[in-house]
């Protein structure tokens, strides 16, 4: 690697510990989602732990030093919203077609 | 077993523990989908097993930035450039419009120096194994194609047999 | 750099327990999405962002709605485990152990000298500075150009797991409803 | 440049403690909606915080634009999708849990939601 | 999902972005991460949103079958095609250099390499996002079996 490409030691150090703050959100995340106890609260868990990701590639790229590769966090962040939008299509609906009534709700 | 066997060689075991909890999923679980949630896990630890091998250490992604292949292509076209400056050169006395060409070709060249050196830095980076990324990225997209034929096979199924439970459909199909 | 990687291999393995554990299918449905995060990150660090982009892509994307689509069409079951279960966890054992047991003799990860890194000498990353004329992702230039027979074979493979999905699913409404008793994809 | 960088470190470590404050949100309230609000601050605060200081640090360049663009879509997308998993939520009647004593019963909470 | 505006607003909005970054990611591909396969799993991702959100019918309206089902045998007879012509043009199947050319130089494609590549990449990005949204109609169009 290049010198020019890698950032310097106190800013790599300051990225280092912003990805561990994110990392402990994940982890967190993933207890909430392990946890439940309903399907929205795994699907708020889930959310957030996309968003993580997303903040996780960011800031990994910059540390490696090849920012060109934020494409892959873009991707992230829209591909989320289509995972997220199937998850409450299903807990809403449970069907595809919009004419068969939701799922009927308890008594 | 010293420490270092255990930094070079944790990727396999990780690798390994991910493959035999997708292996467990699929033999201990009744429901079809769930083998095929299984079957996925076991398909993802095989493209990690393929991509750690590739992996160089204090290396990059295979990807030349964009940089040095600027400094790469102003090497080469520097070349001739600078070339040509001193054929101008030679025939200065010729005319204004020569000697607008050598300097320029005296500006190239010197770029060509400084791209020179970038190329020459450039050769310090390692890349990575490019090999492995090119078998596993299109194994993925084949691999979700075959679990969506899969997943389709389960339809069937569930419409067929009424149920997806393997163990139920195995007695079905023996009681039949 | 090794923080962050063992830290993501933790929440890998928590993740993979997790979807083996989880008796509801939607969840584990769910937790393949994370999974599948969480592996392309890992596959980012160890330098393969075109193969993190396509695990994300079809990973967290297609691969989940799928499967909650089929989920859909048949009904959420409760897994319920086998009745014996400690053949599986046996079996599973007795092949990890086997498994690591052979990795003791593999390269170490990162080596520069194992055999994965030393065999097309010169490498294709040298080799394309020079045929591609400056085409700086390599494995773009890989798959198509170096191992095009390879990708067009990928590529038919894709279509033909296509055609067959849509042989087994896809029935026209008006035909099945105008033939439906003698239709033949009926159960015998 | 030097004041710059500093800007950006100091955003980088309020985000990732914004991030650690709402995940522990999320973990620690105590029911459904309440949670919520965890799960908003690190979706807008945090990643807000960590991705302008990435800005910050990478300076006008194309990265910067990047990042711009992937702020924009966050932005736009955990609100709604959070939105829609209440509203979800509240539809499929999932009551919030007050602290008050209710004297209406709350027939709607449980069955089919708990799992 | 007609009892979520804000859904649906945000699904108009950032539609053409997801295709805009497909694009990117077909055409960059050469410079950047990216490719032909990612670019069309993105490329379905975005259409299979839309039917999510708008319902089958109306995504299909957008991308009638009958041209998707076309779609997925184009893109392979693309990357054959590409190397039909380069055998015409007295190379070898698939050996992209015959294809030198001085045309295309002031746009990105300056070699016959580049030109192959782009061509190859082309057909599967066509097949791969034609195959996707296939199956995801194949799913979703079939009935519940709850009720039959």
């Amino acid at each position: 690697m290049t010198p020019d490409l890698l950032p310097s030691d106190l800013t790599s150090a300051m990225l280092m510990a912003t990805s561990v703050g994110v990392l402990v959100t994940m982890s967190l995340a993933l207890v909430r989602a392990t946890l439940g106890p309903t399907v929205f609260d795994r699907v708020l868990a889930l959310n957030m732990f996309g968003t993580k990701t997303v903040l996780l590639i960011s800031v990994v790229s910059f540390l490696t030093g090849r920012s060109d590769f934020l494409d892959l966090a873009l991707l992230y962040s829209l591909i989320n919203f289509v995972g997220m939008v199937a998850l409450l299509r299903f807990t809403q609906y449970n069907s595809f077609s919009d004419n068969v009534p939701p799922r009927e709700e308890s008594p | 077993m010293t420490l270092e066997t255990i930094a070079g060689l944790y990727n396999y075991w990780m690798v390994i523990f991910l493959m035999m909890t997708g292996f467990y999923i699929v033999l201990a679980r009744k429901n079809l989908i769930k083998s095929v949630i299984g079957l996925n896990i076991f398909q993802t630890s095989v493209f990690l097993l393929y991509i750690t091998m590739g992996k160089v250490n204090n290396g990059t992604a295979p990807i030349i930035p964009p940089a040095i292949v600027e400094a790469q292509k102003s090497a080469h076209e520097s070349h001739a450039g600078a070339a040509a400056g001193g054929v101008a050169e030679h025939g200065a006395g010729v005319a204004e419009h020569g000697a607008g060409v050598a300097e320029h070709g005296a500006v190239v060249a010197e770029h060509g120096a400084g791209a020179a050196e970038a190329v020459h830095a450039a050769g310090d980076i390692v890349y990575s194994n490019p090999l492995p990324s090119v078998l596993m990225l299109t194994a993925i997209v084949v691999g979700i194609a075959t679990t969506a034929l899969a997943l389709a096979l389960v339809v069937r199924i569930r419409e067929d047999y009424g149920t997806v439970d393997e163990e139920r459909i195995l007695e079905l199909d023996r009681g039949e | 750099m090794n923080i962050i990687v063992f830290a993501l291999l933790a929440l890998l393995a928590i993740t993979a327990v997790a979807i083996a554990r989880l008796r509801e299918l939607w969840a584990a449905i769910m937790f393949t999405g994370i999974y599948s995060f969480l592996s392309a990150s890992w596959m980012m660090i160890l330098d393969a962002p075109d193969v993190a982009f396509t695990e994300a892509a079809v990973g967290a994307g297609i691969s989940t709605v799928l499967m909650l689509s089929t989920m859909a069409l048949t009904g959420q079951g409760e897994d319920i485990p086998r009745k014996s279960s400690w053949m599986p966890i046996l079996i599973v054992v007795v092949t990890g152990a086997t498994l690591v047991y052979g990795t003791l003799d593999m390269p170490a990860l990162g080596a520069p000298d194992a055999p994965v890194q030393l065999y097309p000498s010169p490498s294709y990353v040298e080799r394309s500075v020079e045929d591609m004329h400056g085409l700086p992702n390599v494995v773009t230039a890989l798959l198509a150009s170096y191992r095009g027979y390879d990708t067009l074979g990928e590529t038919t493979v894709v279509l033909t797991a296509g055609i067959a999905v849509l042989l087994i699913l896809r029935r026209d409404p008006k035909e099945a409803s105008a033939t439906e008793p003698s239709a033949g994809d009926e159960p015998a | 440049m030097i004041a710059l960088e500093v800007i950006s470190y100091c955003f980088l470590i309020a985000g990732a403690l914004f991030s650690i404050i709402g995940g522990i949100g999320l973990v620690r309230l105590p029911e459904f909606y309440s949670r919520m609000h965890g799960g908003g601050i690190t979706d807008t605060m945090g990643a807000g915080l960590v991705i302008v200081g990435l800005i910050l640090l990478a300076g006008p360049t194309l990265a910067a634009f990047k990042l711009f663009v992937i702020l924009f879509f966050l932005t736009i997308t955990t609100p709604s999708s959070s939105h829609a998993l209440a509203k979800s939520a509240l539809s499929k009647g999932l009551q919030p849990e007050l602290d008050v004593e209710s004297e209406v019963e709350l027939p709607m909470l449980g069955e089919g939601i708990r799992q | 999902m007609s009892r979520f505006p804000i859904i649906r607003i945000i699904t108009k909005l950032l539609i053409p972005y997801i295709l805009l970054f497909a694009l990117y990611v077909q055409f960059h591909g050469d410079y950047g991460p990216g490719g032909g396969f990612q670019a069309g799993v993105i490329f379905a991702s975005a259409l299979i949103l839309y039917g999510l959100v708008f319902g089958l019918e109306a995504i299909q309206r957008v991308a009638p079958p009958r041209i998707i089902e076309k779609g997925m045998a184009l893109g392979v007879l693309v990357y054959a095609g590409t190397g039909v012509l380069t055998m015409s043009l007295g190379g070898q199947f698939l050996d992209y250099s015959v294809l030198e050319h001085h045309v295309l130089t002031q746009w990105h494609v300056p070699s016959g390499q580049h030109l192959g590549i782009f061509l190859v990449e082309l057909g599967v990005g066509i097949t791969v996002a034609s195959v996707m949204t296939m199956i995801f109609y194949a799913f979703a169009g079939r009935k519940h079996a709850h009720d039959t």
